[in-house]
């Protein structure tokens, strides 16, 4: 695909889809919306906290220049329409007219450039990964954005939904110290709903803003997170008609086939696209054994990883093949295969000289076991009961939030496992767990296994700053080769969560985000 | 006038208790959780889905937590005479907004809970201890050292399993229908049907505790020369049960019930846990596994506070009823 | 805190629960020549020109099945006129308490009248029911106990507990028509100031206040017969003196019958018109009080009444020559009471400059009322007490310098006998090793020490095989043994006795004290002996010092002192011993009994 | 042997005599009724009791529940015995030392004791626990350190109370040392008491141990009835009885205890009335 045809095919989508949207609207208005929020997120500002919750929330209130569709093609959000120069350095953006702010201030791209540029910058990680790229960014006029690049960046597009560059009011935070402002509470954004109460501990209630710049948007008239910390109560919520969306981790694994088995309840796996998330087991490559490819490798194949997602997950998850999901763009399934064969992780193991022991045991190797939640839980148990079987004992270290993020985060432990998303693009989600440049102490989600090889850094950098598409995918599909014979992490499965709605909700799940979006567009019949 | 300033002075001494208490405690709370493995600003940043050093340099400036302990321990102490508990690393929000939004759910859980088990478990008590073995005293006899012996989480989630679950009587969870339009007394109604279960399993085990109190305490009652007394006085039962037995059994119960509040409050930290109820003690064990610094010391000594409150109440309810402490101070 | 008043439920330890181990312990155990007394020794009460105010006929009380012996008390029976005091005596476990409930149907669970009858007025108690059995208590019979501390209410004020029985049984009055009548009852009964006792609690009342409370209460309802269990046991001899005559004046003015159960034969001899003596649960004799006190039949009364401790006053030794083994010069001693954070804390003195000496082979009493510091002064000799100042010497040395092991060798001089007898011995050694424990911590090998603690054991009157034996299978008086034998184990030179036979029956008392005697002769032991009872100083000592808060008020040969005291507060004490006139003069008869009073 | 004896007559503390030694029985046999590894997934998830195999079920992953039960009465009553025991060191330690002592090392020890009486318990504990990242040896201190205070206050009141008795006085007087009288008069005379409130003590441990694994304060290694009932809980509408029968356990062992206790108490010191605090 050509870069012009590819932004004119997105021109024509973004003409389409106010209409489509206001179709709907014609259909139904009113309703209230009832949703399970877990854990309570600690502020509603999505530019100060990125915890899931407040993402799923605060996507209400707060909204960015673009959406992206199930394949991960820009869609308009705030921004109309947009172009990208052909040098792959500027990208200019057009807002639609008639935007406000909560408080009933316009909002400019004054307000855009302050977001990402000041604030994000010094709130979002994530958003600093991308804008650190930025040489300039201005706002000719009130509602046109350019951004110039240091150099390409293709996943430059890919950062504006709103998790990643929610828009604040300048008005509100310039000059003041952002984490510490009154306003917060407020919560003001741009999106179609804005906050009303906020009973701490309970429920947070969003009411729709009235000057939602999208014609009958938003149509629903109220949407109440409830905080409901018990599993078993969350699920009998959705079942009694407590509330009526669930989504993430809301719902335990096993509940799922019952709730899909109520006719009023659907129950899908798509919307998490651009998240994709991969879990992995994560082995320090500095620490004996595991320094030794072989000893990973016969990992991989200790793991009877259809048994982990039938077992742990019951079915929502499927085996994992490398680094990128299948659901990620830049994806390659000609990989090395690890399948499930307990005789040959024991030749690995032999081979490498780990005989077994006393009782068959090999090694004993310490798990720090994640404390967020049940199926962390009974995965690492799974763990433990197989690799028993090859001869490594794994000793279960259980930790709190704190403990789990400086030990992994300071490379002290052996073994773990985690969760990451993979954010659309292999540039802005994958690479950042085997890149050299980011195996940096202190900081989670970066290389904390302590993965280095010079071809692997390579291959992301040319691949990350390349435009062409056809030459992306084939540096990434050689970077999913080299890494999967390598076995940094042990990729076990692409945890397919769940959206669990009522079905007299329409337009729930419509973008890649799927619940962490806007809800403008959600209908109640 | 002299029991006036009696009280003046009792009341005195219980202020001077309580902020030595809340000193030590504060100093206690902070250095163990200093000593715990995990640095704050760590997680904080982990949560965001990604940190860099700017970020963690950012949050240990903001928090202090770049300065010595000592310093920290200065800051700490002073600020919680102030009552300013700080400032949530997860919730950017002042501790003590946190604590009070949370308190009354507590207290509405453990006071009601309390209230019951004394209430009921003294009531039964008294008809237990006059029917003293009994056939009904026995089936009560096992009833209470069931209940003692049950955990409470336990006992909460059976409670669950046959009133929500099995027969669909009551929520299972929550603090009230959200939302629900309803006028007051209807609104009492519905939160009522809320607290009922979370109530009845953190109640449980202290009824069961005073009500075995209040049986053998009735049971000592009625040996006591002045029981003997009544009845060579002429007195019906019913006056010397009332009149005379009540008031003298009530003494050990009470004093048990004030050393009980600790374990009242802790047992609420379960409780709020299994039945999502939005109290301190969720907000403790939330804060505790975020490690969230200020949070933590905050609701400890909040905690603590609560439990010498209740030690307060059972003292004024013990001076009440024994004018022989009215005599003395505290 | 100061001062160890003799408990008041040793001696009581027999009644209404009278499963008590040591309640049960067989009555005169210890009595030489005692035998089967005869059976009843006076048919029944003579009928009086009218009807008796109570008439016990036959009285059967079963115990408990599982007790040591069937039956309280066996056909027991005697009548009681108006205007008449009947004293019921006996010791421990003689069953004289259980009668007095029975008279009020208030015996406890589990023990019920087996045969016979008690019948007030005319009317059979034990045929009352509901209503009539609750109009008669209180109504027709009020009855008072030993502990006037523990038989009030003490969450109530005492105002309210007179009202209460006044309104049961004369219905609601006006408030302050209530009120008055009240405090009219409580002046009756001599309390001072009543408008302001009325609102009091019981707590806050001397132990003589609450018994003339109890007695406001049961004279309330004017009662045709008041039923007193030993009401002056608990207290001290001159407030025992002050509750007696108010009950005898309470009688004399209202011409009822009056009941006292009581063991002391002195406070027989000061009220009673008539006696009923009770040994075992049965009546071993009855009579006119002069009849039985002075010309007893029955052995066991009048080995009783022999035992009773009275003051025969022996002509003083010669003072000995030569140094005093013992001599406390100016102890001093203030007990701080800390009665919380901000109140001023209350400060007792129990000790206010005291100095004694001591010579070998003497005994002084040290006597006074609960509260003098008699215990006190005791317990700082032994250095189980800290003075606040003064000097303790033994032989010279200065006590008070000593710490640790000096401390610990001086020990060996002093010995201490306590009151407690069930207290003193520790319930998991056996009784040799507690005599020979002593010696062995000073050197003297296990097989010598456990061998002398048996002939120890056998000269204070037990027998060797004792040794061998645990404390709880001695009665009271055979401890006390073991606890003098345990004293003199390690041979001290001086020695105290703690009210060491305050909580002993009277017959048990006698034979301790002849023991006490035979053993300071032989051992020529020092003794200090600590009574609240004159009868006993009087009777052992060479020289008495009285003791009133801590200082000494009078000192002396005893013989001087009981004859010629020279302090109002010595003759008050003496004048309040019971039974003192009755005993010391034998021509000395009561009153007749007064005519009735219309 | 009376004391024996006077046991054996104890209807409740016999019943829960044997109810011990059933418990007793089950953690022995553990290895031999279920040799495999209670964390073995032997079945299907939510294997009804009765079905596959499992007589009491089995659990989310398939473990069997009766395995775990079985396995995990080993790890509550070491746990139970381990803290009490820590408890009874601390709190016997401290309450003999104030109690003998007495003066100001005696107020100081009560402030400390008081100050831990006022902390509340359970909450004290969940701290401890997670600061110190959960583990057998810092589940059994925490349990320890949270549980002597009552220890503590009965020894001291024990020691008050028999240092001014008179057969102590009179060992004193009688010339024996300081540790004699201590160990030979003062402690031997105070066992009962202390015994008996240690035994409720492991009742108490137990529950403290599974309230702590159920919230996931637990030893990850090691199959606890607290963590079976936590682990169940939120799958308690597909398999109600990974959640009961494990709480049932809890329930009955602590029962036991109790009774066990309470028999002791009653015949060792009838004098004690049943006050627990």
């Amino acid at each position: 695909m050509d870069r012009r045809q590819f932004t004119g095919g997105l021109l024509a989508g973004a003409a389409s889809l106010p209409l489509g949207a206001g179709r709907a609207a014609a259909q139904a208005r009113g309703g209230t919306l009832n949703v399970i929020i877990q854990p309570e997120p600690p502020v509603l500002v999505t530019a100060l906290n990125q915890q899931q919750p407040t993402l799923t929330l605060g996507g209400k209130i707060y909204e960015s220049l673009l959406k992206y569709a199930p394949d991960l093609t820009p869609l308009p959000g705030m921004a109309q329409s947009w172009e990208i120069a052909p040098d792959g350095l500027t990208y200019t953006f057009r807002l639609f007219p008639g935007i406000t702010f909560h408080d009933g201030t316009p909002m400019t791209a004054q307000d855009v450039v302050f977001s990402c540029m000041t604030l994000l910058m010094e709130t979002h990680p994530r958003a600093r990964n991308t804008f650190r790229r930025v040489a300039k960014a201005e706002a000719p006029d009130p509602l046109t954005v350019v951004f110039t690049l240091k150099e390409p960046f293709a996943p430059f597009l890919g950062s504006f939904d709103c998790t990643t560059a929610p828009i604040v009011p300048k008005h509100v935070y310039e000059g003041t110290d952002f984490r510490k402002n009154p306003l917060n509470d407020r919560a003001i954004g741009t999106g179609p709903f804005k906050l009303k109460e906020w009973v701490r501990g309970s429920h947070v209630h969003l009411v729709r803003h009235d000057g939602y710049y999208r014609k009958d948007e938003p149509h629903l008239d109220e949407i109440i997170y409830r905080v409901i910390p018990d599993a078993a109560s969350r699920t009998l919520a959705l079942e009694n008609g407590t509330v009526q969306l669930a989504q993430w981790s809301d719902v335990e694994f096993y509940d799922i086939a019952r709730l899909k088995a109520r006719p009023n309840l659907a129950v899908t796996t798509t919307g998490y696209e651009y998240f994709a998330p991969l879990q992995w087991i994560e082995m320090n490559n500095r620490v004996a054994p595991m320094n030794d490819r072989r000893f990973r490798q016969a990992v991989m194949h200790a793991l009877d990883r259809e048994a982990l997602a039938k077992r742990v997950y019951f079915g929502q998850a499927k085996v994992a093949t490398g680094p990128v999901a299948s659901r990620t763009k830049f994806y390659d399934a000609n990989v090395r295969k690890y399948e499930y064969s307990l005789d040959k992780a024991k030749a690995l193991l032999d081979e490498m000289g780990l005989k077994p022991g006393a009782g068959g045991k090999r090694v004993e190797i310490k798990f720090l076991v994640p404390p967020y939640g049940e199926s962390y839980q009974r995965s690492a148990e799974f763990y433990r009961q197989s690799f028993a079987r090859v001869g490594i004992d794994l000793v279960l270290e259980a930790t709190d939030m704190a403990g789990w993020a400086s030990r992994v985060g300071n490379w002290d432990y052996q073994m773990t496992m985690n969760l990451l998303y993979q954010l659309g693009d292999p540039a802005l989600g994958v690479s950042r767990t085997y890149v050299t440049s980011n195996i940096v102490k202190g900081i989670l989600f970066s290389n904390t296994q302590g993965y280095s090889n010079p071809e692997v850094d390579r291959l992301f950098d040319a691949a990350a700053s390349a435009i062409d598409e056809k030459k992306r995918q084939e540096l990434y599909t050689k970077v999913q080769q080299i890494l999967v014979e390598d076995v940094p992490v042990a990729w076990t499965l692409e945890i397919e969560f769940p959206i669990i709605y009522d079905k007299a909700f329409k337009n729930v799940v419509t973008t890649a985000i799927g619940s962490h979006e806007t809800f403008g567009a959600v209908t109640k019949s | 006038m002299r029991r006036a300033a009696g009280i003046g002075l009792a009341a005195g001494a219980w202020i001077v208790r309580l902020v030595a208490v809340v000193l030590v405690i504060a100093t206690f709370n902070f250095a163990l959780v200093r000593a715990a493995p995990g640095d704050p600003a760590q997680v904080m940043a982990g949560q965001s889905g990604g940190a860099d050093a700017k970020l963690l340099a950012d949050l240990r400036a903001e928090y202090g937590l770049d300065q010595p302990y000592a310093v920290q321990l200065a800051r700490h102490l002073g600020r919680v005479m102030t009552l300013d508990l700080g400032t949530s690393t997860q919730q950017r929000r002042p501790v003590l907004d946190l604590i009070r939004e949370r308190l009354p759910a507590t207290l509405l859980l453990t006071v009601t809970a309390f209230a019951l088990a004394l209430l009921l478990g003294s009531t039964l008590g008294v008809m237990a201890g006059l029917a003293a073995g009994s056939a009904a005293d026995t089936a009560f006899t096992v009833v209470s050292l069931v209940l003692y012996a049950m955990p409470v989480f336990w006992l909460g989630l059976m409670l669950v399993l046959v009133f929500s679950v099995w027969l669909d009587w009551l929520p299972p969870f929550g603090y009230g229908t959200i939302n629900a339009r309803l006028g007051p007394w209807r609104q009492a109604l519905d939160l009522l049907t809320y607290l009922a279960m979370p109530a009845a399993s953190l109640g449980a085990i202290y009824l069961a505790i005073y009500a075995r109190l209040m049986r053998a305490a009735i049971i000592e009652v009625a040996q006591q020369d002045f029981v003997k007394t009544a009845r060579a006085k002429g007195l019906t039962a019913t006056q010397i049960v009332v009149g005379h037995m009540l008031r003298n059994a009530l003494v050990p119960v009470v004093t048990v019930a004030g050393m009980q509040a600790g374990a009242l409050v802790g047992g609420a930290v379960v409780v709020e846990t299994v039945f999502a109820w939005p109290g301190l003690g969720r907000l403790t064990f939330d804060a505790l596994l975020q490690r969230d610094y200020p949070v933590m010391l905050g609701v400890f000594l909040i905690l603590s506070v609560i439990v010498i409150l209740f030690n307060l109440a059972t003292d004024l309810a013990y001076r009440l009823i024994d004018p022989r402490m009215r005599a003395r101070s505290a | 805190m100061t001062d160890a008043k003799p408990r008041g439920n040793e001696p009581r330890g027999n009644e209404p629960r009278g499963n008590e181990p040591r309640g049960n312990e067989p009555p005169g155990n210890e009595l030489p020549g005692t035998r089967t007394p005869g059976t009843r020794t006076s048919g029944p009460t003579t009928p009086g020109p009218d009807a008796p105010v109570l008439a016990v006929d036959g009285l059967t009380i079963a115990l408990p099945r599982g007790g040591d012996r069937p039956h309280a008390v066996e056909d027991v029976s005697f009548a009681i006129h108006r205007n008449e005091v009947v004293c019921l005596v006996g010791e421990s476990g003689s069953g004289k308490s259980m009668i007095a409930h029975a008279i009020l149907s208030l015996l406890p669970s589990g023990v019920r009248v087996a045969g016979g009858a008690v019948a007030v007025n005319g009317r059979d108690v034990a045929r009352l029911r509901g209503a009539d059995l609750r109009a008669f208590r209180g109504g027709e019979a009020g009855m008072i106990f030993q502990e006037p501390l523990s038989s009030l209410n003490p969450l109530k004020r005492v105002g309210a507990q007179v009202a209460e029985t006044i309104r049961t049984h004369q219905g609601g009055l006006p408030r302050d028509a209530m009120r008055r009548h009240v405090e009219g009852l409580l002046a009756q009964v001599g309390l001072p100031t009543p408008e302001l006792l009325a609102r009091s609690y019981p707590f806050e009342l001397s132990g003589g206040q609450r018994q003339r409370v109890m007695i406001a209460m049961a004279m309330a309802n004017r009662p045709a017969l008041l039923v007193a269990d030993e009401p002056t046991t608990a207290l001290d001899v001159t407030t025992q003196a002050q509750i007696l005559r108010l009950i005898d004046d309470l009688r004399r003015e209202r011409g009822m019958g009056v009941l006292l159960i009581t063991h002391d034969f002195g406070v027989v001899a000061d009220v009673a018109d008539r006696v009923v003596v009770l040994r075992g649960g049965r009546v071993v004799e009855t009579g006119s009080a002069e009849a039985v006190l002075r010309r007893p039949r029955d052995p066991y009364t009048r080995a009783l009444i022999d035992a009773v401790p009275r003051a025969r006053l022996r002509p003083p030794a010669p003072r000995p020559e030569g140094a005093p083994v013992l001599a406390v010069e100016d102890l001093r001693k203030t007990f701080t009471v800390r009665q919380g954070w901000f109140q001023p804390p209350r400060h007792v003195v129990a000790a206010d400059g005291l100095s004694l000496s001591l010579h070998q082979g003497e005994t002084l009493a040290v006597v006074g009322e609960s509260g003098s510091g008699k215990s006190t002064l005791g317990r700082m000799i032994m250095r189980l007490t800290e003075p606040d100042g003064g000097a303790i010497r033994l032989g010279g040395e200065d006590l008070r310098s000593l710490r640790g092991e000096a401390l610990r060798q001086a020990r060996r001089g002093l010995q201490i006998v306590f009151q407690d007898p069930f207290a003193s011995l520790d319930p998991r050694q056996k009784v040799g090793d507690a005599v020979a424990r002593g010696p062995m911590a000073f050197g003297t090998p296990r097989r010598e020490a456990k061998a002398a603690a048996r002939a120890l054991l056998e000269r204070v009157g037990l027998s060797a095989a004792a040794a061998e034996r645990y404390p709880h299978e001695f009665s009271g008086g055979q401890r006390q043994r073991i606890c003098i034998a345990r004293a003199l184990a390690l041979r001290p030179a001086v020695l105290i006795a703690d009210e060491a036979v305050s909580a002993l029956d009277v017959s048990v008392q006698a034979q301790v004290l002849a023991l006490l005697a035979e053993l300071r002769r032989e051992m020529r032991l020092a003794m200090i002996f600590i009574t609240h009872d004159l009868r006993i100083a009087a009777e052992i000592a060479d020289r008495v010092i009285v003791l009133q808060k801590g200082r000494i008020v009078e000192e002396g040969a005893t013989r001087e002192v009981f004859s010629a005291p020279r302090q109002a507060y010595t003759r008050a004490l003496l004048d309040a011993i019971p039974g003192r006139r009755f005993f010391e003069d034998p021509g000395f008869t009561r009153e007749p009994v007064a005519p009735e009073v219309a | 042997m009376d004391a024996l004896k006077a046991f054996l007559r104890h209807p409740s503390g016999m019943a829960g005599l044997v109810l011990i030694l059933a418990v007793l029985a089950v953690a022995a046999c553990a290895p031999l009724l279920y040799p495999e590894s209670p964390w073995e997934m032997v079945a299907m998830p939510f294997a009804p009791p009765g079905e596959d195999g499992m007589w009491l079920g089995a659990d989310t992953l398939g473990r069997d529940v009766a395995a775990g039960i079985a396995h995990g009465a080993r790890v509550s009553l070491l746990i139970g015995v381990a803290s009490a025991l820590a408890a009874l060191v601390i709190g016997v330690t401290v309450g003999a030392l104030a109690g003998y002592a007495g003066g100001g090392l005696d107020a100081a020890l009560m402030r400390m004791t008081e100050l831990f009486q006022t902390i509340p318990a359970f909450v004290l504990a969940i701290l401890l626990v997670a600061t110190f990242t959960p583990s057998l040896a810092t589940i059994v201190a925490t349990i320890g350190a949270v549980s002597w205070p009552p220890l503590a206050r009965l020894t001291r009141a024990e020691f008050l109370r028999l240092r001014r008795r008179e057969f102590v006085e009179a060992a004193i007087c009688q010339g024996e040392r300081t540790a004699r009288v201590v160990f030979g008069h003062v402690l031997p005379n105070a066992v009962s008491p202390i015994l008996v409130t240690a035994s409720l003590t492991v009742a108490s441990a137990i529950l403290i141990e599974s309230a702590l694994s159920f919230l996931g304060l637990g030893d990850p290694n090691m199959m606890s009835w607290g963590f079976m009932v936590g682990s169940a809980r939120s799958s308690i509408r597909q398999a109600w009885w990974a959640s009961v029968f494990p709480g049932l356990a809890i329930l009955l062992t602590v029962l036991a205890i109790n009774l066990f206790g309470e028999g002791l108490s009653d015949v060792l010191n009838p004098r004690i009335a049943r006050r627990r605090g």
